[in-house]
C-alpha cells in the first residue's frame, strides 16, 4: 500500500538515505533497525509524506506522492496510523479526545466510538486515566497513548516510531500482541525500533522481516536475531 | 481544537476592544467636527447684510431694487427688511442713545438669511451693483473663513485619527492572529499528521479568532459609546464643539461599523496566517 | 536565553509603536487646544471697550476720570483714547459714509488692552460707575466665553484621550509580555530546571523586553513626530486651531516622555509576569 | 548527599509513593525500575526539588527541601545532573549552545570550557552535529545531548529518566561506562530504566543497587537480576 522505488533523502548536506525499494503490503509485518542517527524516523517521515524524497519515488494507495495535492495528502494520512517517536499531543485536550481526535477530524465520528474508545484504553492500560491531560502521564502512557489514537481509525497501515522506548517488558509484550492481532487482520505493520528482544518476541508471534539501515542503505537482516 | 483560553487569546480580545474604544472616540470627535463646520458655515453664511447709503431720496427705490434682486436669488430663504428701532438697537452700543436717528441720513438696512443650499455672494454683489447702486453685500466671509476652516482641519484630524486607528487595530489583530497561531503551532502540526485537512483547521481557527476580534470590538464599540455618551453635555452654545461631541440620531450607527470592521480584518488576517503557516508543513 | 524573533516579539515591538503614534497625535492635538484655548482667552480678555456717553460738556471730564480709573486698574496693559477717525471708521458698516459725524453728540470709546493676568471686570465695572457714571465697559465676554469653553473642552478631550491612549498601550504593552512569556514557558522551565535563580531568569526577559518596548516606542514616537511635522501648515489665522497642531519649542520635549514611559510599564509588566509564572514553577 | 526519609507522594487522588527511604551517598550508583505509570519520574522530580513531598523528608546536600528558598533550590540543582525523560531543550540555541547552558546559568564559564565541551560532545557521538538545533537531531541524539548537558558541570549528583530509550545498545554501553566512570570518581548516580538488558551490563562494571517500586514502595531488587 506504501511503496519506496529507489528513494534518496538529505537534510541539505550529503544523503542519509539513498536507493532504498520497499513495499509495505497489506498483511505485511516489518521492523526498522539501525544505530541511533541512521535515519529510521527519516525514512518513516518519506512513508507518512512528512519529507518529500530527493530522488525516486513514494507511493501512497497507488498513487506517487509528488502528484498527490496537500488534501489527497491528508486522506492518505487518514488511512495510516503514526506513533511519533516524541509523542504529539494537544496539550489542551484529555487524553481520551486526543486518542479520538482522528475520528473527529476525519469526520468519521459514530455511535459505537465510545465504546471502541473503552476498549482501546483499557488495552493499552490507560482505564483510569482517560480524563488526564497529556503532560499529566507519565512517559510510558503517553506511548501507550498515541499507539492508541495511531489504531483508532482502524488505519491500513501502522508506522510506529519507537513506540516502546519508554515501557516496561510486560506492557511492551502487550502492545506487540496488539500490533500482531491488527497485521493477522490484514493491516501493514512498520515498527521502528533498537529493541532487539522486542524483534525477538515478535518472531514468535508474527511473520516479521527485520530491515537494518547500514551505510545508507536498507539491508534485510535476518538470521543474526 | 483550538486552546480556548490564554494569553494570546486574552490579547486578540483586549487589543480589538481597546482599538474599538478609540475608534469610537475619534469617529465622534469627527463627526462632531463635521457638523460644528457645517453649523458654522451655514449659520454664518446665512446671515448677511445689504445696507444701502444713497441720497435720502433715492433709498426707497434701491430698497426695492434690492429687494428684488435678493428675492429672485436662489438660495436666499428670507428677506426683511429693518425698521428704525432695530437700527437704533444695533448703533447703541457705537454713538450712545441720546442720538436723534429720526433726523439723520441712516443707510437702510436688509437682513438676509441664506436656506441650506446657500447663494452665491459674488454672484449676487454683482446684481446688485447693477440693480441697486448704493447696496453693499456684506456675508461676514472675513469672520466665517477662519472658523470654517478650523473646523474643517479638525474633521480632517479625526478622519485621519479614524484612519491611523483602523489601520493600527488591523495591524494589531493581524500580529495577534500570528502570534496565536505560532503559539498554537503544535496544534496545528498534530492535526495535519492526524490527516486533517487544511480547510478543516483553517475553518476552526478562523471561527474562534473572528470571533474573538468581533467580541472584543463589539465590547470595545459598547464602552466608547457609553463614555461618549457619558461626556458631560456643555450647553449648545455658539462654541458648540463640545456641546457636539457625541453621536445624533443615525450617528448612533456608525460605530456599529467598528465590530464588523475588525471582524472582517480577523477573518482575513486569521485565514492568511494559518494557511501560510500550514503551508510549512507537508 | 530568549529568543530573539517571533511573532510575540514583533507584536511587543509594534504595540508600543502604534501607541506612541497614537499619544504623540493626541498630545499634539491637546497641546494645540490647550494653545488655542489660551490664545481666545487671552486675546479676547484683553481687548475691551469703555464707551462713555454723556452731555457733551462732560465728556471730557468723564474720560479723565474713567482713564484714571483704568490706568490704576492692576492687569490692564494699556488705554488709548479712540479719535474721531477711528471711530468713524467703526461706525461705517452701520451709517454709511455720508454722515457728518462731527457735528455728532457721539460717545467717546475708549480702547483697553488686557495683559497676561487680566483684570477683574465686575470689579473695574463698579469702579467706572462710581468715577464716570456715562462709562460702560464693554469686555465681549458674551462673545468670548463659549469659544473659550470649547477650547477648553478640545483640550479636556485631548488630556483624555491621551489617558486612554496610555491605559491602552500599558494594557498592551502587559498583555504582549504575558504572551510571549507564555511562548517562551518552556525557556523558563528549562532554564529553572538546570538551576537558574530567578532573578537570572528575570533579569533576561526584562532586559530583552524593556528593550523592544523602548524602541517600539521610539519608532512610534519618532514617526509621529515626523507626521505632526508634515502637517499641512496652515494659515496662522484666527480660526486658529488647525495652525496650531504641531509642537512649538519646548512642546518637542513632551512626545519624548513616551518612550520613556513605555519602558517603564514594560519593566514592571514583565517583571511581575516573569516573577509570577516562576512561582508556578518549584 | 540527597537523602529521602520516610517520603510520601500523591498527585491529589490517594498516595502514588508512600513510606520511601533512600540514601544517595557519595559513589552510590542505583538503578530504579517499575512499571511504566509506577512513579519512576515521580521519585526523581522529588529528588531534584520539582515536587515537594506530601510526608517525610528529603535533604539534599545537608538541608530540608521544605526550608530551602528558590535560590537555594537552584544552586542545589547547580550540584544535581539531571537527565530528563522528555529532552527538555531550548529549541532555538544550537545543541553545543544548550550544552553549555548549565555554566552560563552557573555564572561558571572558563576557558578550558570549549575543550571540555568539544570532548564531551566526541564521547556522545555529537560531535559533527554540534551546530544543530534540538528540533534537527533524531530521537537518540537529543537523549545524549541531555546526558552530556547533565554532566558539563561535574556535578555531585547525576540523575537520568530513561536515558537509554530511544538509544541503540552500543551506544548505551557507551553512555553507562561514561556514568561508570563518573561514578568511580565519586559522583552519586541513579538512573531509572526499563532496561534489564543494561542493568545486568551494568553489574559488570560497577557495584549497582537495584530498586524497584512496586505497590508504593520502594524495594531492593537483588539476585532476580
Ligand atoms: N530536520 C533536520 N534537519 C537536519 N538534520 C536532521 C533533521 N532531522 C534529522 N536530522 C539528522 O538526520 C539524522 C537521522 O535522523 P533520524 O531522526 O532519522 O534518526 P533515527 O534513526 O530516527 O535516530 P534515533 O534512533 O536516534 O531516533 C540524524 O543525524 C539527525 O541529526
Ligand atoms: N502532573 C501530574 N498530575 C497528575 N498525575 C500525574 C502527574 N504526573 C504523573 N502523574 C501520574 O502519576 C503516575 C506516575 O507517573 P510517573 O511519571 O512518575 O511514572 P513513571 O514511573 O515515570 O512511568 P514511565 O516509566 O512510564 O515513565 C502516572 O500514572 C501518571 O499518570
Ligand atoms: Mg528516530
Ligand atoms: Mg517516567
Amino acid at each position: 500500500m506504501i511503496g519506496l522505488e529507489n528513494v534518496s533523502y538529505g537534510y541539505g548536506d550529503g544523503e542519509l538515505l539513498s536507493g532504498i525499494t520497499l513495499d509495505l503490503s497489506p498483511g505485511s509485518f516489518h521492523f526498522l533497525t539501525g544505530p541511533s542517527g541512521s535515519g529510521k524516523t527519516t525514512f518513516l517521515k518519506l512513508c507518512y509524506m512528512e519529507l518529500v524524497p530527493t530522488a525516486g519515488h513514494v507511493r501512497a494507495f497507488g498513487r506517487d506522492v509528488r502528484e498527490m495535492d496537500r488534501d489527497d495528502i491528508a486522506r492518505a494520512r487518514r488511512r495510516i496510523g503514526i506513533v511519533h517517536q516524541d509523542c504529539q499531543f494537544l496539550d489542551h485536550l484529555s487524553i481520551a479526545e486526543n486518542i479520538a481526535l482522528p475520528l473527529a477530524v476525519g469526520g468519521r465520528a459514530g455511535p459505537d466510538d465510545a465504546e471502541n474508545l473503552d476498549a482501546l484504553l483499557g488495552w493499552v492500560g490507560l482505564g483510569n486515566r482517560a480524563g488526564a491531560l497529556p503532560p499529566e502521564l507519565s512517559g510510558g502512557e503517553r506511548q501507550r497513548a498515541a499507539l492508541a489514537r495511531a489504531v483508532i481509525m482502524s488505519p491500513d497501515v501502522i508506522l510506529a516510531d519507537e513506540p516502546t522506548g519508554n515501557v516496561d517488558w510486560e506492557m511492551s509484550k502487550r502492545l506487540l500482541s496488539l500490533l500482531a492481532e491488527l497485521n493477522r487482520m490484514g493491516k501493514a505493520i512498520l515498527v521502528a525500533t533498537h529493541d532487539l528482544n522486542l524483534i525477538r518476541a515478535a518472531k514468535t508471534k508474527v511473520n516479521a522481516r527485520v530491515l537494518r539501515i547500514s551505510d545508507r542503505r536498507l539491508q534485510l537482516a535476518g538470521a543474526d536475531l | 481544537m483550538v486552546p480556548p483560553t490564554g494569553f494570546t487569546a486574552q490579547l486578540t480580545v483586549f487589543s480589538a476592544a481597546a482599538m474599538a474604544f478609540l475608534a469610537v472616540f475619534a469617529l465622534a470627535l469627527s463627526l462632531a467636527a463635521g457638523r460644528l463646520a457645517d453649523r458654522w458655515t451655514s449659520e454664518l453664511a446665512r446671515s448677511a447684510t445689504v445696507r444701502i447709503s444713497a441720497p435720502q431720496g433715492q433709498i426707497e427705490a434701491q430698497t426695492r431694487a434690492a429687494l428684488g434682486v435678493l428675492q429672485t436669488t436662489p438660495g436666499i430663504a428670507s428677506v426683511r427688511v429693518l425698521d428704525k428701532d432695530e437700527q437704533q438697537a444695533l448703533l447703541t452700543p457705537w454713538i450712545g442713545q441720546g442720538l436723534p436717528l429720526d433726523v439723520l441720513p441712516l443707510p437702510q438696512l436688509i437682513e438676509v438669511v441664506g436656506d441650506e443650499t446657500g447663494y452665491d455672494s459674488e454672484g449676487l454683489r454683482q446684481r446688485l451693483a447693477a440693480e441697486a447702486p448704493g447696496a453693499r453685500l456684506d456675508d461676514h466671509a472675513r469672520w466665517r473663513e477662519p472658523l470654517v476652516r478650523a473646523a474643517g482641519r479638525l474633521r480632517d484630524l479625526g478622519l485621519l485619527s479614524i484612519l491611523l486607528i483602523t489601520l493600527t487595530t488591523a495591524a494589531m489583530i493581524v500580529l495577534a492572529a500570528h502570534a496565536a497561531l505560532a503559539a498554537n503551532a503544535q496544534v496545528i502540526r498534530v492535526l495535519r499528521l492526524i490527516g486533517a485537512q487544511d480547510s478543516f483547521i483553517v475553518h476552526a481557527f478562523v471561527r474562534r479568532f473572528t470571533a474573538r476580534a468581533v467580541a472584543g470590538a463589539t465590547l470595545g464599540t459598547g464602552l466608547g459609546m457609553l463614555a461618549v455618551l457619558l461626556l458631560p453635555d456643555a450647553p449648545e452654545t455658539a462654541g458648540g464643539l463640545a456641546a457636539g461631541i457625541g453621536f445624533r440620531g443615525w450617528g448612533w450607527l456608525w460605530p456599529l461599523a467598528v465590530p464588523l470592521l475588525a471582524g472582517f480584518v480577523a477573518f482575513w488576517a486569521t485565514r492568511l496566517a494559518a494557511l501560510r503557516s500550514l503551508k510549512e508543513l507537508s
